[in-house]
């Protein structure tokens, strides 16, 4: 498990440094250089350049920025969404319970990809559009948990424990429920980032998300799609890209898995 | 390490892929298979009529030549009479796929049943009335001049000729059977215009440009209709492929301009921004070559046209400081401290309108001109506002599919034409307009259309021309010379594999 | 005739480097009956599993052991040792077929009837079967091929006292030589004829069974003596007034019936147990007396009604931690009004006045033994200063050591003038720490 | 017989809910339906009168739970109403596309289920050793290798650059193994994991020890009582998969340009056209609540605790 920890920082932290440091050093990732088109790797560029001459390490790294951007605000805006709506439900009960529960059991009993393109469907292609869609279908799972954790929380006999000794309610939740809470989430959504990226980047591949010129890895792959028998530098880089993002995602996942 | 485990189910569904390709029937000789991206919704004569000729199963009356002319097809002859009537004279021996000949009776019943039901028809031709008076003459009466009427009779949109009995049509292919996949045509043994060398046709319907362009490359298909230009530069250097172009340029970029609001209500700056645009750039190095570069508004072959479009940076400069725009400290022009700024419209559904908007404004920004780049999801929608778009792309030539010039004027430069969006309102320009639908000599014609042209790009650039379109296919090696039609005539009698002289 | 099992100088270290066997010598001659009795930790499962040969991979055995064929193999638990998604039959005619046999036809029947079993319920499913008839149909199969030896680990742990004895005496009559691997003295002492002491990896005292209960000579099997519950038990009840009195409590959740009559009075400083099987109604009537449900009819007179003034000690100690808490806030939870750095000082007071002197204060419960959970719970109840601890079958799962010292210290607490009501199934642990036992049976308790 | 009729119902109302949602997403989108309408009938550029015509011929003027009811009553009585683009009815245009998608996730499903068990068994067999460091590898892999990169790559390997099988797919049996393939990819290393980590809890139970010191070997293990144990947890995600394959073939039915419903999906997404989105996803969300039911079902007859 060590292992899962140390690579999936690692490759967290290289995409960061990609990310953060890539418009620092690279060229201007959307300025097009019609000398230069479909140059194959070389010193001044390292992965080559595109159809338009755009530095391929410069689109990757701002892609880094749309495509990771994206996706943790999917996930951060699902967690966040989810823990309110499911802490609400457990500590409520009865009807809000009730309201709350049906919505995410019919969000769960439809495939999240499923729920993301019905959304998408009816707002319009476009990167907010499922930036949005997609945090509809990732909040339902992260509820559910909360849900479940506040409500066994209510009968766990540590709780039990601090009740009967006068710990107020509040103090009850903040102490013993929320920080296991936060654990479960956070390995759901590390679980759900790398499905999230999939998910993101295969929709903007089929043009329902991010448009051009934006440097989405998923969007970068479907303009260079044409290109991989002639040029399959420009597949390589958004492809190994994501597969090292969606690496890293879930060997955290399972490294904060095994530590519950 | 994926390898090793993938492997059973990829030998499986390669073992699959095989037993099924040798299941297939050994392709004919002479059986082409084109891959395109329009289905075809229907054989149903007037709604969905000008696929037939596209497809070689149905035919026109006149036919539009390589050369942007038009000359008889189904008809012997096409005499005016007077002002407003003219008499069509059938060819002798032409029989409709249901074995009926196509004799007087037959084209009345047939351009009755259009002027009843087919819009495009009616908008043209509104009134008109039809009379047989002989065994292959009848007399088409106008309400109204039609000047253009030879024009009108060789559009694919406009006349395709059916049996009304029997709904079949003459062309030397049949049609076998059709669904939202595919059209399969059979050569038709007793095309009445000889041999058709072509045994069969299939042609599949496939919306993706990469999948159509694969098919060439990988022999499934011969030829591939409408390749995206993204995928044409991946070809370039592919011994297996070759691109093919039409002779003519029928279609056009071209930026609608807004020219009811500041700044390009003020034709000295739009006068600039057609000079800032380095047409030869965009055509050749932008996109590689797959456009070409327009030197005016309609293509040098034609014998009216006029090449009036040039690239004169000095100039567009001179215009702009003569309409009060001062460069700016970063270079871009101002007046009363307002930007000369402009928003170019690139539009989703033709990619290439986006690098080509791109380039445009970095040519643009020389002259002074600060351009923002937008995208939207549907051109025409977005220029129906009259806020928010200075430039709108489009693809909309200036010439009809029967090679008629003056309904396209008509319709985007007209004062409230249909595709007027930029808001030009020009009488001048109106009355010459007007002149054309009367003017049946074609010197008379030439001398007005050189007069729009004069007025419509170098007096008041009303319109931004970009760059030509070609017609290209991507051809399979037993059609590397094919040449693609420069008006969607894909198929004739004479369509055929080119043999053992390209063979090699 | 040569021993059932002879294991010689056997060591056993796992892959993490723990030593769990140092030096192990053993025999069990043909029809001997050894009982190997331990604390938890002692080693005696890795003992089982390594004449078994189920030892981990990556476990290095050195040493010998020699059995004379494979041995048979009684489990602790019978419901996790049966596949539940196969029949009772299939776990009995398993036998064969892991050998490579094929069953003879009637064998596994016979097998069972001979341990009075009803033979058609063998193509039932184990969670159809009770605990004590299931563990006697694993006895039926460890026995099926007459092995010479059958190890049997804990056999009885899992079943309620008065069916151990059943299935002892079922395995008595199918096993040739013995294994028996136990935590419990007692039952050793009773169906062994020789018991062997494991202490740290080792044996430490070997000897006849009455031999070693009447005069234990090694200081770890003294201890494991004198933490035995006296079964005389009965001390005198201090006099005093009733600090808790119930009176003719019922309670019911839906149409089942869980405390249908209990009274009761506790007094300061006494110990009350309450004995009772599971489903008897014991864990309901210990919710009452908590107050964490109301009673349905009857009265239940209490004292006070400050906060703390009744406090629980759960079935599961290590559950009833905050597994995310280092456990001087768990032990100090009580005490909210104090700042962080006195309440860590009361909990190493506290911690060392149990002798877990030597635990740090900021260790998680993860880290820590059962029984040591179960006194840092203890702990967190008397920090509470309650009139009324609660104690809800505070030694399961525990050793025996460690049982006795949880005992011991309730009986501690008992002694600092607060009233300890323990329910338990475990009449023996009741004996030897309450003054008083009542009984419920089907939610009726009789005194 | 109860419990079914309960899971049915339970079904049933996840349905409904699901289907004011889907019906809510139309709503809220952006856009004149009567335009689309008149659009879808040829009429570009429509006049006030006609917008006005069709407005009223759909309704558009009636309260939204009138409008919901409406729209129920007809998916109930299978009319979806007609696709914007087309005209069509939804459901013409969606019986048409089934089958083909329904060939493909079968196919995929078939493919999936051998690799499936034999990295979970390679991977509880070879526990903590290279096999199980190797299956883990592969499952990585597989779920983060993207199916449209690797559709992107083996069409222009082996359809391109092999020729074998073809490019544009026409929906046939021909052409299902290579679409089939890229989807299963996915999938095995979904199942491999569930099934391995059954497996891994049923080799380390008490139960497996006992058989173990009756002789058995690893294998016997696994497959006697392994199995049994791994075949709950796989019919569930199974079905889940299964049920959920039409939003996860979008992608791969784009890629290889297969005439399935994910495909009809995305075009409809992409032309705005809002009723055969509706269909699309009302079908997904049927598809995926049958496969739950299915697998609930046969978890159910597999164990007998239940």
């Amino acid at each position: 498990m060590r292992a899962s920890l140390l690579a999936g920082t690692a490759a967290a932290a290289l995409l960061a440094v990609l990310a953060l440091a890539g418009p620092l050093a690279l060229p201007d990732p959307d300025l097009p250089d019609y000398a230069a088109k479909l140059l194959p790797p070389s010193a001044a560029h390292p992965l080559g350049t595109d159809q338009l001459g755009r530095d391929v390490l410069a689109r990757l790294a701002s892609g880094a920025r749309v495509t990771l951007g994206a996706a943790l605000a999917v996930t951060t805006l699902g967690a966040a969404i989810g823990v309110v709506a499911g802490g609400v439900a457990g500590y409520a009960r009865g009807p809000v319970d009730a309201a709350i529960s049906r919505v995410v059991d019919v969000l769960l009993a439809v495939p999240s990809t499923l729920v993301a393109l019905a959304v998408v469907g009816a707002l319009g292609p476009g990167l907010v559009h499922l930036v949005l869609a997609m945090s509809v279908a990732a909040w339902a799972p992260v509820a559910r948990l909360t849900r479940s954790h506040v409500l066994t929380a209510a009968t766990r006999p540590d709780v039990v424990a601090a009740r009967m000794a006068g710990v107020g309610r509040g103090r009850v939740v903040l102490g013993h429920v929320l920080p296991g809470a936060f654990l479960r989430v956070l390995a759901v959504a590390a679980l759900g980032l790398g499905e999230t990226i999939i998910g993101l980047s295969g929709l903007s591949f089929l043009g329902l998300g991010a448009q051009p010129p934006t440097a989405e890895w998923g969007q970068m792959l479907a303009e260079s799609r044409y290109d991989l028998a002639s040029s399959p530098w420009l597949l390589a880089g958004p492809g190994v890209a994501i597969l090292v993002a969606v690496s890293a995602a879930g060997l955290l996942s399972d490294w904060l898995g095994e530590r519950l | 390490m994926s390898i090793d485990v993938k492997r059973p189910f990829l030998a499986v569904a390669l073992l699959a892929s095989l037993a099924a390709c040798g299941a297939q029937e050994p392709v004919a000789q002479a059986r082409l298979r084109v891959v395109t991206p329009y289905s075809v919704k229907s054989l149903d004569p007037i709604k969905q009529g000008f696929w037939a000729s596209e497809w070689g199963y149905g035919e026109l009356l006149m036919r539009p030549t390589e050369r942007g002319t038009v000359e008889p097809w189904l008809l012997a002859s096409l005499s005016r009479q007077g002002e407003s009537a003219w008499t069509l004279t059938l060819r002798q021996g032409v029989r409709f796929q249901s074995g009926r000949t196509l004799d007087a009776v037959a084209l009345k019943e047939l351009m009755e049943a259009h002027l009843a039901r087919n819009p495009a028809v009616r908008s043209a031709l509104e009134g008109a009335k039809v009379a047989v008076t002989g065994p292959l003459a009848v007399r088409l009466e106008t309400a109204e001049p039609v000047a253009n009427l030879p024009s009108l009779l060789a559009d694919e949109s406009m006349f395709s000729v059916f049996d009304v009995a029997s709904g079949t049509f003459t062309g030397p292919f049949e049609v076998k059977s059709l669904d939202s996949r595919k059209l399969v045509l059979a050569r038709d043994p007793g095309y009445w215009g000889g041999k058709v060398r072509l045994d069969g046709v299939e042609v599949r319907f496939v919306p993706d440009g990469q999948a159509r362009t694969l098919a060439v490359r990988s022999g499934e298909a011969d030829l591939a209709f409408y390749p995206p230009t993204d995928a044409l530069r991946t070809l370039k250097g592919d011994a297996r492929v070759s691109i093919r172009e039409a002779a003519l340029a029928t279609g056009q970029l071209r930026g609608f301009l807004n020219v009811r609001k500041a700044p390009l209500d003020d034709s000295r700056v739009r006068r600039a921004l057609s000079l800032a645009v380095d047409r030869k750039e965009l055509a050749e190095t932008v996109m590689d070559g797959f456009y070409r570069t327009p030197s005016g508004v309609y293509p040098e072959a034609l014998p009216y046209s006029v090449k009036n479009l040039r690239t004169e940076l000095p100039a567009a400069e001179r215009l702009l400081e003569e309409a009060g725009w001062r460069r700016g400290a970063d270079g871009t022009r101002a007046r009363d401290g307002r930007p000369l700024a402009i928003t170019i419209n690139a539009y989703s559904p033709q990619p290439d309108t986006k690098p080509l908007a791109v380039a445009m404004q970095a040519q643009l920004a020389k002259a002074g001109f600060l351009v923002k780049v937008a995208e939207v999801p549907e051109n025409y929608a977005a220029m129906r506002s009259a806020d928010g778009w200075d430039v709108g792309l489009s693809f909309d030539g200036s010439l009809s599919y029967g090679f008629d010039p003056v309904a396209p004027l008509a319709q985007m430069m007209r004062t409230k034409g249909p595709r007027n969006l930029g808001g030009i309102a020009d009488p001048g320009l109106d009355q010459v307009i007007d002149g054309l639908a009367g003017a049946f000599e074609p010197a008379e014609r030439d001398r007005l259309l050189r007069e729009a042209q004069r007025v419509a790009v170098e007096e008041q650039a009303y319109h931004l021309i970009v760059v030509d379109r070609v017609p290209r296919v991507v051809a399979g090696p037993r059609y590397r010379d094919y040449r693609p039609s420069s008006v969607l005539l894909h198929l004739d009698a004479s369509t055929a594999p080119c043999g053992d002289s390209c063979g090699s | 005739m040569s021993p059932a099992l002879e294991v010689s100088g056997l060591s056993v270290t796992y892959r993490d480097g723990t030593r769990a066997l140092r030096g192990v010598s053993l025999t069990v001659e043909a029809g001997e009956r050894l009982a190997v009795v331990g604390a938890s930790g002692s080693g005696k499962s890795t003992l089982a599993r390594a004449v078994l040969g189920l030892l981990p991979r990556g476990a290095l055995a050195e040493g010998s052991i020699r059995t004379d064929g494979r041995p048979g193999y009684v489990a602790q638990d019978p419901f996790t040792a049966c596949d539940p998604l196969r029949t009772v039959g299939h776990h009995v005619r398993e036998a064969w077929r892991a050998a490579g046999l094929r069953a003879p036809q009637g064998a596994a029947e016979a097998a069972v009837a001979a341990l009075s079993l009803e033979v058609a319920a063998l193509a039932e499913h184990p969670h159809q079967w009770s605990g004590g008839m299931l563990q006697r149909a694993s006895i039926a199969a460890a026995g099926a091929l007459s092995p010479a030896l059958t190890v049997a680990d804990e056999p009885t742990s899992a079943l309620d006292a008065d069916l151990a004895d059943e299935v002892m005496a079922a395995l008595g009559r199918s096993a040739g030589a013995l294994l028996v691997i136990t935590h419990d003295l007692r039952l050793a002492a009773r169906w062994a004829s020789r018991v062997a002491v494991l202490c740290e990896g080792g044996v430490v005292e070997t000897g006849p069974a009455d031999r070693l209960l009447a005069d234990p000579r090694h200081p770890h099997t003294r201890a494991l003596v004198a933490a035995l519950p006296s079964a005389s038990g009965g001390r005198a009840a201090p006099q005093g007034p009733a600090l808790v009195e119930a009176r003719n409590l019922a309670r019911s959740y839906g149409a089942r019936a869980a405390v249908r009559d209990a009274s009761l009075a506790i007094g300061a400083g006494q110990v009350v147990g309450v004995h009772g099987r599971s489903g008897s109604g014991k864990s309901t009537l210990l919710r009452l007396l908590a107050g964490l449900e109301p009673p349905d009819a009857g009265t239940l007179r209490l004292p006070e009604r400050r906060p703390g003034w009744v406090m629980p000690v759960f079935q599961d100690a290590r559950a009833s931690l905050d597994p995310l808490w280092p456990i001087w806030r768990t032990i100090t939870e009580p005490l909210t009004g104090l700042r962080a750095a006195r309440r860590r000082a009361r909990a190493v007071e506290a911690l060392a006045s149990v002798g877990l002197g030597h635990l740090d204060p900021r260790t998680r419960p993860g880290r820590l033994s059962a029984g040591q959970c179960q006194r840092v719970a203890i702990l967190r109840a008397v920090m509470a200063a309650p009139a009324l601890v609660v104690a809800d079958e505070p030694t399961s799962g525990l050793d025996t050591v460690a049982a006795g010292r949880v005992a011991g210290l309730l009986r501690e607490v008992a002694e600092g003038g607060t009233a300890v009501v323990v329910v338990s199934h475990d009449l023996d642990l009741l004996g030897g720490l309450c003054d008083d036992v009542h009984e419920i049976r089907d939610g009726v308790m009789t005194p | 017989m109860r419990r079914l009729l309960r899971l049915l119902a339970s079904a049933a109302g996840t349905l409904l809910a699901a289907s004011l949602l889907v019906w809510g997403l139309a709503e809220l989108s952006p856009g004149d339906p009567a335009r689309q309408v008149l659009l879808s009938r040829g009429v570009a550029v429509p006049v006030e009168t006609q917008i006005e015509a069709v407005r009223a011929e759909l309704g558009l003027g009636d309260a939204a739970p009138v409008r919901y009811a409406r729209w129920l009553g007809g998916a109930l009585t299978g009319d979806l109403g007609s696709s914007w683009r087309t005209g069509r009815p939804v459901t013409a245009e969606l019986g048409e596309r089934l089958p083909a998608t329904l060939r493909l996730c079968l196919t995929a499903v078939a493919l999936a289920i051998l690799p499936a068990f034999a990295l979970a068994f390679a991977g509880a067999l070879g526990r903590h050793r290279w096999p199980d460091a190797l299956s883990r590898g592969v499952m990585f892999a597989g779920a983060a290798v993207p199916s449209f990169l690797l559709g992107v790559a083996l069409l222009e390997i082996v359809v391109v650059r092999w020729g074998v099988g073809r490019v544009v797919a026409d929906g046939g049996w021909a052409d299902t193994p290579l679409p089939a393939a890229t989807l299963a990819a996915g999938i095995v290393a979904q199942w491999a994991r569930v099934t391995r980590g059954a497996l891994i809890d049923a080799a380390s139970a008490p139960f497996a020890d006992v058989s173990r010191a009756r002789g058995s070997g690893e294998l016997r293990v696994l497959l006697v009582h392994g199995l049994p144990h791994a075949a709950p947890p796989l019919l569930a995600v199974a079905g889940m998969t299964v049920g959920g394959l039409l939003a996860g073939a979008a992608v791969v039915e784009s890629v290889f340009t297969w005439p399935g419903v994910g495909r009809l999906l995305v075009e409809a997404i992409t032309a705005r056209d809002l009723p055969v989105v509706q269909g699309c996803v009302l079908a997904g969300v049927l598809a995926f609540l049958a496969g739950a039911v299915a697998a609930d079902l046969a978890t159910r007859a597999g164990d007998p605790r239940l």
